[in-house]
């Protein structure tokens, strides 16, 4: 078993409401030393084997499905079996 | 005419369209499964507001990958009209039919209401009954309907006059108050107002019955050519 | 963990951890099993023993509720009530609350309630066709007011909007009371022709128990009994009974109930939700009401964690599952239903002829106890009523009379009142439109949505001025009735009956258990004078926290029949020159 | 500056029904070595000062806000000002 970790953000020119809304309510808690908050969405992928061909697999489900190339990046790591 | 309206899990305005075919303008019109495989036969295709697998991970994302989709590619690319509302609409350009993308509207709300839309551009098959500039009165009723695009794409938009409603008032932040826009060839419509809730002034306004009007007619005309 | 003994629950008396008193605990060993419950066993009962299962401390006030009448289709007994509106269709409704879960998870706690009240309505066989709410919250004042009503309401509308019934009115007002005990009630409103409705039974030797929906997990086990109990700062910490919701999955599941029970009637013969409760309060209903019995093979059950215990199994809730009892030569075609409709749906047991209710788990048997004692010889209490303190004291018997220096400041004043002004920045984040049947919209006194391919519409409306209740529980529940019904005659409409939630403190305290009773009897004196029947409701008892009980919170769901839709009126003035007339004294 | 991330996820008892529409459609896509996939949120924070305070105010924050104890857990790191 492997466990990839995906991340996906909005591009920074694209608003990001949530992190607005976050953030108006982190300072309407007196947390005035927070500067921006951005919010995106995690993933947690547990693939069968750790074949050379998951990373590609993953590049592809992260293009075709996860992220929208029009407003969203993303990133991923592979964490080592044994972290499980 | 016949009018295909794709059901996908989570569809939920599919009925809405139907009913706006077969009783608001009387034309033949029947309900197809994502999974079908096959839209022979029909003259348009409408793809229905909802929730398409929940709105989960991005509205429209998952629908993309159904198996209806390269048929509905196939009839864009033969310019047979193609209309997405609301879902519709995030589903159209998730799948690259439409340019940009459908944010979280800027005040992070869902949003029900009646509004006022500009008919930008009445020149298309699906807004000919209208006047130019006619201000008309259609609900909305979604949470991400805030229109990105970037600012080249905004350009080829307004070159190519591909902006068909514009909001009256700014109501989730989209580019330009674009409420619905087309494809460079104009038959395949994205927007994300329902007119399909608009077509009695029982439940409210009976403005959205031209836009059906629109399709048949230009239909027609053109198989009676 | 290894499970206690039965010797242990009864020694160590664990079973009043569960909520069940040592006498209830005597009449299951004495009375029922003429053994000791295991451990499983004694999770039944207590569940279904609670006071949001069995209703121990209010049936005896809830008789007193008229339930009859010639359009009563259906009454109290059932998922929902039904009404004959002519034409050989009916009207399907019922409210429910979700107050506890709601205090803990806002937005996941008003969505699950949403959703449960929906599989109400739809496992009746009905097409839910509106929503309404009614939420009391604290002074808007403060921020966890605000975050409880921001997310409360985007929960309701998360659900509904997703799953696609319009959410077309409801209530919602601002008391200190309600601060860390806000009130979340749901009503849903459906349509059926009167040949598809369906009942919540287990009836037929032989035929199958089938499961439906999604995966069972260990979400929600004890809410039933979790929502019966009292809050206290300590319980704030007790976490493990939120329950996610999801309306993608209740949409397949409500579409696919819908299509079997209009298009496939003869394959079943019973069909209920897993509410409150889970799978035993289900199963063990619809054994109850066909006076059957049950074996259950838990193995069979779809599970979505490992390694459950019978007990978690059968008091899990998890959200969207139903049941069906099935004949068993239509198996084969029911699982291809609900597969071909992205449903799991797996036999997991048939019905028996001894009334007793059998659990098998890994080929053991591990319970083993008369349908009966878990379902209809729950005690019943008879409360002792108190009239409280406040209502005697001299100063509370007069009058205030308001003094008014100028009417037009005084007039700006109440309308920036929260529980006057408009309620629109809640309201419009709920998709009231959808199905394009929504006549008359929220903001007006009732909302009315028309009935397709009839000239006839539903009128609906929820009420309760908990405020008036407290100052005259007998009053204030007769103004419910009259307000609520006055709000359905004044769109066009004829009254035809009524769901309610009554939501009260601890009615173990006798003061408490006299403004529950006493604003039942003024409720039920207006419905007696006007002819309407009370045909679904819910309970919800024990709304305290630290000892402070809300007000006394009946809320008031009616549904009205409008003949005609041309008759329909909302109350805005519509013409200038139009005149004004005042009606009554 | 300091940037910080926060990934909040369901605790695992918990229904996570975007994952699963998730990795149904994965699976659909053809990615049958995808065992389980589980959704999160992720925030990134930006913070004017990393003073010892910094620590506490983010998990108030956490415990306050950005996760709801009753279903979720969430976890966090700094990312050194350099790095921004
Ligand atoms: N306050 C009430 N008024 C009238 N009927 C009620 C009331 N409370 C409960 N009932 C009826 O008692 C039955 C059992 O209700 P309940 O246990 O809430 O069902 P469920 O478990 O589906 O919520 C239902 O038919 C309900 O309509």
């Amino acid at each position: 078993m492997t466990l990839v970790k995906v991340y996906v953000t909005y591009k920074k020119s694209i608003l990001d409401p949530q992190g607005e809304a976050v953030k108006k309510a982190v300072h309407g808690m007196g947390f005035s030393d927070v500067h921006e908050i951005r919010m995106g969405k995690y993933f947690e992928i547990t693939v069968d084997e750790n074949s050379p061909k998951v990373k590609d697999d993953i590049e592809k489900i992260c293009d075709g499905l996860l992220a929208n190339p029009n407003m969203e990046t993303y990133r991923y790591e592979f964490v080592e079996s044994e972290a499980i | 005419m016949k009018f295909a309206v794709i059901v996908f899990p989570g569809s939920n305005c599919d009925k809405d369209l139907y009913y706006a075919i077969k009783d608001g303008i009387g034309t033949e019109v029947e309900m197809v499964n994502f999974q079908s495989e096959s839209l022979e036969g029909f003259d348009a295709v409408l793809i229905p507001g909802g929730f398409s697998y929940g709105d989960y991970l991005r509205s429209g994302a998952i629908a993309a990958h159904a198996p209806i989709i390269p048929e509905i590619k196939r009839m864009a690319s033969e310019g047979k009209p193609v209309l997405g509302i609301c879902n519709g609409f995030q589903i159209l350009t998730e799948i690259g039919l439409l340019p940009g993308a459908l944010i979280k509207n800027n005040h992070n709300r869902f949003i029900c209401e009646t509004v006022q839309l500009v008919v930008e551009n009445n020149q298309t098959i699906f807004t000919t009954e209208y006047a130019k500039d006619e201000v008309i009165d259609i609900p909305v009723a979604h949470g991400e309907g805030n229109y990105y695009c970037d600012q080249s794409t905004l350009k080829d938009l307004k070159q190519n006059n591909q902006i068909v409603f514009r909001y009256e008032e700014d109501i989730n932040g989209s580019v330009d108050q674009i409420a619905g826009i087309t494809n460079k060839e104009k038959n395949v419509l994205g927007m994300m107002p329902h007119p399909e809730r608009a077509l009695e002034k029982l439940v409210g306004s009976d403005d959205g019955i031209k836009m059906f009007q629109s399709i048949l007619k230009n239909h027609m005309d053109r198989v009676n050519l | 963990m290894t499970e206690p003994t039965a010797t242990m629950i009864s020694e160590e008396k664990l079973y009043r951890a569960w909520g069940l008193s040592e006498s209830e605990f005597k009449i299951i060993t004495d009375e029922i099993l003429h053994r000791l419950p295991n451990y499983t066993e004694a999770g039944l009962f207590s569940v279904m023993w609670s006071e949001h299962c069995s209703y121990k401390n209010s049936k005896n006030v809830l008789r007193k509720f008229p339930n009859k009448g010639k359009r009563v289709l259906a009454g109290p007994g059932e998922d929902a009530g039904i009404i004959d509106i002519d034409d050989n269709q009916a009207v399907v409704f019922k409210a429910e609350s979700h107050n506890h879960p709601s205090a803990v998870e806002p937005y996941q706690g008003a969505a699950t309630g949403v959703g449960g009240i929906i599989r109400d309505i739809f496992s009746m066989g009905a097409t839910p066709i509106a929503m309404l709410n009614s939420l009391k919250f604290g002074n808007i004042d403060n921020e966890h007011t605000k975050y409880l009503a921001n997310e409360i309401v985007a929960g309701i509308g998360g659900y509904g909007n997703c799953i696609g019934i319009p959410t077309v009115g409801g209530e919602i007002s601002f008391q200190a009371r309600y601060k860390n005990n806000p009130v979340v009630n749901a009503m849903c409103v459906g349509l059926i022709n009167n040949s598809d409705i369906k009942y919540g039974k287990a009836s037929g030797e032989d035929n199958l128990i089938i499961y439906v929906g999604a995966k069972t997990g260990r979400d929600g086990i004890h809410g039933a009994t979790f929502a019966s109990d009292e809050f206290t700062d300590d319980s704030m910490s007790q976490r493990s009974a939120v329950q996610v919701g999801d309306p993608f999955m209740e949409k397949l599941l409500m579409d696919a109930c819908i299509e079997l029970v209009q298009e496939h009637s003869d394959w079943i013969m019973g069909i209920q939700d897993m509410g409150a409760a889970g799978l035993v309060s289900s199963t063990a209903e619809m054994a109850s009401k066909a006076e059957s019995g049950l074996i259950l093979e838990l193995d069979q059950v779809p599970q979505r964690e490992e390694n459950m215990t019978p007990y978690e199994i059968m008091l899990s809730e998890s959200q969207e599952r139903m049941v069906l009892c099935a004949k068993p030569e239509h198996k084969d075609n029911i699982l291809k239903f609900f597969k071909d409709a992205g449903l799991d749906a797996v036999v997991i047991g048939k019905v028996t002829t001894d009334r007793q209710y059998k659990i098998y788990q890994h080929g053991e048997l591990v319970t083993d106890i008369p349908v009966a004692g878990l379902v209809d010889d729950s005690p019943e209490y008879v409360r002792d009523g108190e009239t409280p303190k406040r209502l005697m004291t001299e100063n509370y018997k007069s009058q205030y009379v308001p003094v008014i220096k100028s009417l037009e400041s005084t007039w700006m004043d109440m309308l920036k009142q929260p529980n006057i002004a408009s309620k629109e920045y809640f309201y419009s984040t709920y998709d009231s439109q959808i199905k394009a049947n929504t006549v008359v919209k929220p903001g007006s006194d009732a909302a009315v949505v028309r009935v397709r391919g009839t000239k006839k519409a539903l009128a609906m409306t929820n009420d309760g001025n908990s405020k008036l209740v407290f100052v005259d529980p007998y009053i204030g529940g007769q103004i419910a009735i009259i307000e609520a019904s006055a709000n359905l005659i004044a769109s066009g409409s004829e009254p035809l009956g009524i769901t309610d939630c009554l939501n009260y403190g601890n009615p173990e305290k006798p003061e408490i258990f006299w403004e529950f009773n006493r604003s039942v009897e003024g409720m039920s004196s207006v419905c007696e004078l006007l002819g309407l029947p009370v045909i679904s409701g819910n309970v919800s008892l024990y709304n305290e926290f630290n000892e402070e009980a809300i007000y006394p919170s009946p809320m008031i769901g009616m549904v009205g029949l409008v003949k005609d839709i041309s008759n329909i009126r909302t109350q805005c003035f519509t013409n200038i020159n139009d005149a004004i007339y005042v009606i009554g004294s």
